[in-house]
């Protein structure tokens, strides 16, 4: 697995590219890759935003996605988790997480993609800081992650 | 016993600091902490503490050394 | 929405960059994406499996995935469906099948991929024949998608 | 009436066609144009049927031009 924080503009699909060709040599064991993409909008609550702050509690929030994908790795079999999150300075249309997973079977790859990204919401240390016309604000809350029809 | 205290996000702002080392006597609570470190500030709901990197309970009691944190409800992702 | 059955390897994500090169435009109002790729492994039932025929039936397999895709666009919110389907001769490590969709909001991005892609399974007529050390043979069924847990 | 029938998969092996162009009487059911085509192989349980591309039942009743398609259980994605 591999936790990464970054700090500027990532690629999604180029980090998950270069993962691939790790894994190239067990590519034929791997059936299934479930991947997940949040990436900033322009709006939030009715309100224009220009940019965001990305705060985060260093090496806590590093600890907390290893936490987040250990814990996967032992409820599913998987063959890799990658999850990448920015921190700091962001501007709309960027991308703010990925996560990835790799699994022989695609229920193990979708149920573990989708489980990181929601323990990751939950307990991750982060918080975002909107930057709009007239001033800045810190975003209150997390949206629920599941459908209401789920 | 001697304590670092960390505020985050919207909480750093209320209490005017992100940092503090202070000296406390033994005994104190996570709660504690924060009535003394923010005595005109109430504690908004829904915040959370980690001591050491790990997530804590408002009761639970500080040692020598520790890292307590305060922030509000996360918004990554 | 773009549907593509495509009888040679192809890069699922060289896909998702062009798609998304066409979504720019609108980037910063889609929050969410979620990607799933599902690739040939090299053994099934104990066996190993050289290559695999990918038989299906034109005019209405696609049909069927529009209808998949058409019925994702009503009952979730969804900025664009990709859905990419190999035919023909696959080896293993080869991607199969690429689902990918583009949202406001993580849960209808995640319900959505994964919807289709049960969908896909269960009803888009596309049938798998093995080539193993001493012959061939048809797949028999597809596995169940979801884990026992859910 | 005039009706097209295609065998997929495992049902073209077992038949040893995969379409034909036939002449039947009105009124026939799925099963019936199956019986006629296969008269010597049982319908394997989990086979799926269509019409014109639509999922049909057995029972359903062809019309002419119809394309009428048998098929085993489906093995993609």
């Amino acid at each position: 697995m591999r936790i990464k924080l970054v700090d500027r503009l990532f690629d999604p699909l180029d980090e998950i590219r270069a993962t691939e060709a790790e894994l190239a040599a067990r590519r034929s064991k791997i059936g299934a890759s479930s991947f997940f993409v949040g990436s900033m909008r322009d709006f939030n609550e009715g309100d224009r935003v220009q940019s965001m702050f990305l705060e985060h509690y260093p090496g806590m929030t590093e600890s907390r996605l290893e936490e987040i994908a250990d814990s996967a790795k032992t409820k599913w079999s998987l063959d890799w988790v990658l999850i990448t999150h920015r921190v700091g300075q962001i501007h709309p249309a960027e991308p703010i997480v990925l996560v990835a997973t790799w699994s022989g079977h695609r229920a193990q790859a979708f149920d573990s993609c989708r489980a990181i990204m929601e323990q990751l919401k939950s307990t991750a240390p982060f918080w975002k800081k909107e930057s709009l016309n007239d001033g800045t604000r810190w975003v209150k809350n997390n949206t629920a992650g599941y459908s209401v029809n789920d | 016993m001697s304590i670092k205290v960390r505020f985050f996000a919207s909480l750093s702002d209320m209490v005017g600091e992100s940092e503090m080392e202070l000296e406390f006597a033994e005994g104190l609570t996570v709660l504690d902490v924060w009535a003394k470190t923010s005595p005109d500030d109430q504690l908004p709901s829904g915040s959370l503490f980690a001591i050491n990197h790990n997530y804590s309970e408002p009761e639970d009691v500080l040692k020598d050394g520790d890292e307590i944190a305060f922030f509000p409800p996360l918004t990554g992702g």
